[in-house]
Parts: C-alpha cells; sequence; structure tokens
C-alpha cells in the first residue's frame, strides 16, 4: 500500500509581508501578545488573504496546518477586538485562553476519576440505605425537668403561708339591700355626679352589683338619668325627677 | 418482606462464601424494612436454612458491639433493631422524647410528703387546704412517692412516703440530706 | 437531620459512658435514615466532636463484620449503609432492577464535579470543553449532583456539589476513595 509523506508543514512557513509586520504568522501572534506590536495596526483581512495564497500554493492541504491556522486567527480576533473596545474601568478576571494546557491536564487527571467510578459501577460495588424509621405509633417518653433542691423547700414554705389567712375567723362581708343602696346613692348625689364616686372610696364587688341594680332602677322610674360616653367607661349621672317617691321603692 | 422483593426468589441465586454468610445478614437485615423470613434469607444466601440459621446466630454476637440487635419475630423471622441499651439516647435523638415539669401544686404535695413522711391523703388535703388526689397520682407515676403502709385508724388510710427515685431526682443521697425546716416553718408544718 | 431531633438538642443531655459511645452511635445511625452531623451525634453523646470522631472510626471498624459501613459524606456527616461488598445479594434483596449504565460524559462530569465540588456550570464547560447542561441534568435527575450555593461573582451562578447518594451509588467510604490528583491539577483547582 502506497504511504504518501507529506513534508511537515507548519504554521511557521506561512510568511507574511504586511505593512507593519514582516514574519512567520505565529510570531506575529507572539510579538502581538507581548505587547511588541500594536494589533490595531494589523489587518486580520491581509493576514488571512496571504495564509489563503499560501494554503492555495500547497498541493496538499494537512487539515493539522488549517487547525492550528484557526487556533491562532481565532486568538488574533479576540485580541484585536479586545483592543479596540474601550477598556473596562477595573480588568475583568477571565480564565485565559492560555490555560488551554492546564485544561488539557486537569481533563486528563479527572480522567482516572471517571475510570475510577466507572470501574465500581460495573463491579456493582453499590452500598444502601436503610428505609426511614417509622415513627408513628411510638411512645414518647416524658422525664421530669430537673427541679434544684432549694426549690423544694420554697415550695413547702410557700404552700404553708399561703394557709394562714385561711386559718383566720370567718368575717362574713356586710350585705347591703337595695333599698339601702338606693337611699345611699341618693344621699350621695348632690345635682350630678360620677356613678363610681357614689359608691365610696372601696366598694366590694357586692356593692358594685347591688348599686347599679339601684341605678337601673332609678333610671327606670325616671329618678335619675344617666350617659356613659365609651364602652365600660365612666357614667354620669343626674337628677331629673323627685328623690322622695324613689326612696320609698 | 414486601412483594418487591418475591420475584427474586424463585431466581437461582448466586452463593454467598460460607465465612461471608452472617456479614451479607447484617447489610440484608439492614437494608430490610420488614423481619424477614429465615427462609427467604437462606435463599439469598444460597444456603439451606439451618446455614442461615448458624450464620444469624454468628450476626447476633457480632451486633452487639454496633449498638445493635438480632431480634426474632416468632420462630421463623427475624429483623435488626437498636439495641434497647441506648434506648434514651435513641429516643432522644429520634425526638420521641419529652421533658415535663412538674407543677407548683406537685412540687408543694411532694414537699409536705419528703418532710412529714409517712403521710395520708387526708393529712395532705389539711395542710394543703385543697384535695389532693389528682396530685398525689402524678407523684405516684412518676415514681417519686409511693405508698409505704397504712395508719392505724378508721378506714386506715394509706400513707405516702417518697422513694429512691425522689432521691435520686434531687440527687440526696438519704433524706437526711434534705435541708433542715427553719424554725418557723417546722412549728407551722407540726400545727397541720 | 430533620427537625423532627431538633428540640431535643437544646436540653442538656446525659452522657453515655466513653466506652459506649462506638456501640451508641451504631445504634443512633442505625435509626437515623439520613447523613447526620458529627456534632449533632457529639452532643448525643454528651461528648465533644473529637471524642466523637474517635468513636466514630471505633465503630467504623467493627461495622465491616456485619456486612455494614461508615460513609463520610463531606467532612462532617456520617451515615451507615450496607458495604457494597454484599451490593449483589443486597440489590436482588431489594428486587431492584440493573441500573442504567452512566455514560462516559455522565462519569468525566461526575468526577469533575467530585474533585473540584463546588464547581459552576461554566467552569465545568471550561475544563471539558464542551456544553455540559445535558449531562448535568441527568445527573441532577439521578440525584447524584445537587446544588450546593451560588458563586459570589456576576449571575452568581449555581455550585454544585456531588450527593450522599454519590457515595452510596459507588459505594466510597467518602470522596478520599477516588484516586488522588497529580500534583499540578490539584495546584490548578486551588487558582480555579
Amino acid at each position: 500500500m502506497a504511504v504518501t509523506v507529506y513534508p511537515p508543514l507548519r504554521l511557521a512557513d506561512c510568511q507574511l509581508r504586511l505593512p507593519t509586520f514582516e514574519g512567520p504568522l505565529d510570531v506575529l501572534l507572539r510579538m502581538i501578545e507581548r505587547s511588541q506590536l500594536d494589533i490595531t495596526g494589523v489587518s486580520l483581512v491581509a493576514v488571512t488573504d496571504q495564509f489563503l495564497a499560501y494554503v492555495a500554493a500547497l498541493s496538499d492541504v494537512p487539515p493539522e496546518l488549517l487547525a492550528e491556522f484557526t487556533a491562532v486567527a481565532s486568538r488574533l480576533l479576540a485580541l484585536k477586538s479586545r483592543s479596540l473596545l474601550p477598556a473596562p474601568p477595573q480588568p475583568i478576571e477571565e480564565p485565559e485562553p492560555d490555560d488551554l494546557t492546564r485544561q488539557l491536564q486537569a481533563y486528563q487527571a479527572v480522567r482516572a476519576g471517571a475510570a475510577y467510578l466507572q470501574g465500581r459501577e460495573r463491579e456493582g460495588l453499590r452500598s444502601f440505605g436503610r428505609p426511614p424509621a417509622r415513627l408513628e405509633g411510638l411512645p414518647v417518653a416524658e422525664h421530669l425537668a430537673p427541679v434544684p433542691l432549694p426549690a423544694l423547700l420554697q415550695a413547702l414554705w410557700r404552700c404553708l403561708s399561703r394557709r394562714r389567712p385561711a386559718r383566720q375567723a370567718y368575717r362574713p362581708a356586710p350585705i347591703i339591700t337595695l333599698a339601702e343602696m338606693t337611699r345611699r346613692l341618693l344621699a350621695r348625689l348632690g345635682q350630678r355626679g360620677r356613678f363610681r364616686a357614689l359608691l365610696g372610696d372601696a366598694p366590694s364587688r357586692t356593692e358594685y352589683l347591688v348599686g347599679f341594680i339601684a341605678l337601673l332602677s332609678l333610671l327606670r322610674q325616671r329618678v335619675l338619668d344617666a350617659t356613659q360616653e365609651t364602652l365600660f367607661g365612666e357614667i354620669e349621672v343626674w337628677r331629673i325627677g323627685s328623690a322622695a317617691e324613689a326612696a320609698d321603692d | 418482606m414486601t412483594e418487591r422483593s418475591a420475584p427474586s426468589v424463585q431466581m437461582p441465586l448466586e452463593q454467598v462464601a460460607p465465612e461471608e454468610r452472617a456479614a451479607t445478614l447484617g447489610a440484608l437485615l439492614f437494608v430490610a424494612s420488614e423481619p424477614v423470613p429465615v427462609t427467604v434469607l437462606a435463599q439469598h444466601l444460597g444456603c439451606t436454612p439451618a446455614e442461615a440459621r448458624a450464620a444469624l446466630q454468628a450476626l447476633a454476637a457480632r451486633l452487639d458491639a454496633v449498638g445493635l440487635l438480632l431480634q426474632w419475630c416468632g420462630e421463623d423471622q427475624v429483623q435488626v433493631v437498636s439495641h434497647p441499651r441506648h434506648a434514651r439516647p435513641v429516643q432522644r435523638f429520634l425526638g420521641l422524647e419529652r421533658t415535663v415539669r412538674l407543677s407548683q401544686a406537685a412540687l408543694e404535695t411532694l414537699a409536705i410528703i419528703a418532710y412529714r413522711q409517712p403521710i395520708t391523703r387526708g393529712e395532705l388535703d389539711l395542710i394543703r387546704g385543697v384535695d389532693s388526689s389528682g396530685v398525689l397520682q402524678t407523684l405516684l407515676a412518676r415514681g417519686l412517692i409511693e405508698p409505704v403502709g397504712r395508719l392505724a385508724a378508721p378506714g386506715t388510710p394509706i400513707q405516702y412516703g417518697t422513694t429512691p427515685e425522689f432521691l435520686r431526682f434531687f440527687g440526696l443521697t438519704s433524706l437526711a440530706d434534705l435541708p433542715p425546716l427553719p424554725a418557723e416553718l417546722a412549728g407551722a408544718s407540726e400545727e397541720g
């Protein structure tokens, strides 16, 4: 079988003739990257034209050469577009495509990891977890919160001191009748006053109740009239009728 | 076992090496969510039920070291559970535990019993001024008090006293460790 | 852990005797169906995280004999799973069908994520040199990876990491089981 042997063609063999640069294509790229040459003065159209002319002159074009040119050309394109764009206020950190070799290294190393995982998958080396525990219906244990010892003595103290008032002699509270309360209210009311003030300094619950019923009864008999501005507010009371007939009630 | 594993039983199964049986059983019972019949386990080991039982015995001996227990459900089914020895931390870990506080009433009653034991419910009610039967039930249920005798009086009412659990709860070595009553309290409590 | 166990953490816990720690951990990890942080385990043992780690080591050594494996999910969480050595009988016992094999692309992507997590899709694409969105979707759907955060960078891209299911799927004790990275790549991963 006939084997065609190509002469080793490299990008370096493509000589460029530009107004600002003469030499191989890869040198052009290197100079631009090292800021030895201003890329804005380089016509990428001219570079491409001259490369295509070089390629056209070859009898057989190895794909590696085209690939290499594409890589260099795209790099030039990126550099040029970057130089033409206004510079950002702060350099944006972005991975340099220069990292390509490192990326390849990283990729190679990761492939070893992938091969390891694949090996375990092939061998079926899996592990399995337990199904979640079913907790419904399980008894909940109760524990007493700890109590400091002094609290025990305090509890005893509290209990015994609370007991003392209960041992005092029973003194029934005086009971006031409705008639008595009515008389008291009318006696204390001049022309106008507050219901609460009529009951005295420290009225008992009974006095409040009987006093209120007495007030209602006096209102019904049109002896007094009353207003209450707000719910549960003060009740203003004033005289509108005869006191005598009410007292007899 | 659930129906998931049912089809696999009919298949011819690979044999597990005899020395691996106990460990394989551990793995099988670990992933199982219910008790498993010994015959099913034997099928998955590729051995006889008798051999599976022997391997289960070997497994049972090893489980204790990792806090687990092989539990037989009847004659023919087994499951692995956490060892009851670790019930407290496991319950707490699963949130199956609640801390409850002694109510004021319970603490008062407990204090009276501690200082005046043995004491009947009637005597308690008299000191506290209220009915103590509910509180007594709570304290009995918590194991802090217990019946210690009966009073030689009409109706021979039960007398209550504190338990060893009471001593543990308050960190006491004996009842003699209880703080002494202040003089005025001692007097008041005598009256009751 | 779930919120079930949350309340118990605040309570003052009883201490588990040091010689019982490994077995208690076995019981706790048996009832937990998910990875548990070492700090939570330490709280339930009433010991320091360092003591809990020592007890976990002791437990790990004992688990092999009962067909189980202590799996480290990251640096701080552990889980007990069935030992991969018994995968075949266990899988058959569970009636699980043969799993679909992962593609080469999926395996490579998984390896990259395992080594370089947390990692964004952009970083993945850069290393693989191709678009990874399809593969990422597959891996997410199989529960082998999950979003673990967002990169503090423009667009705050999602970062991915491996899951406990990843460790189970390949029967790994921890991510450290993966073949070590060559020095130059370990360096590269720092920069990346």
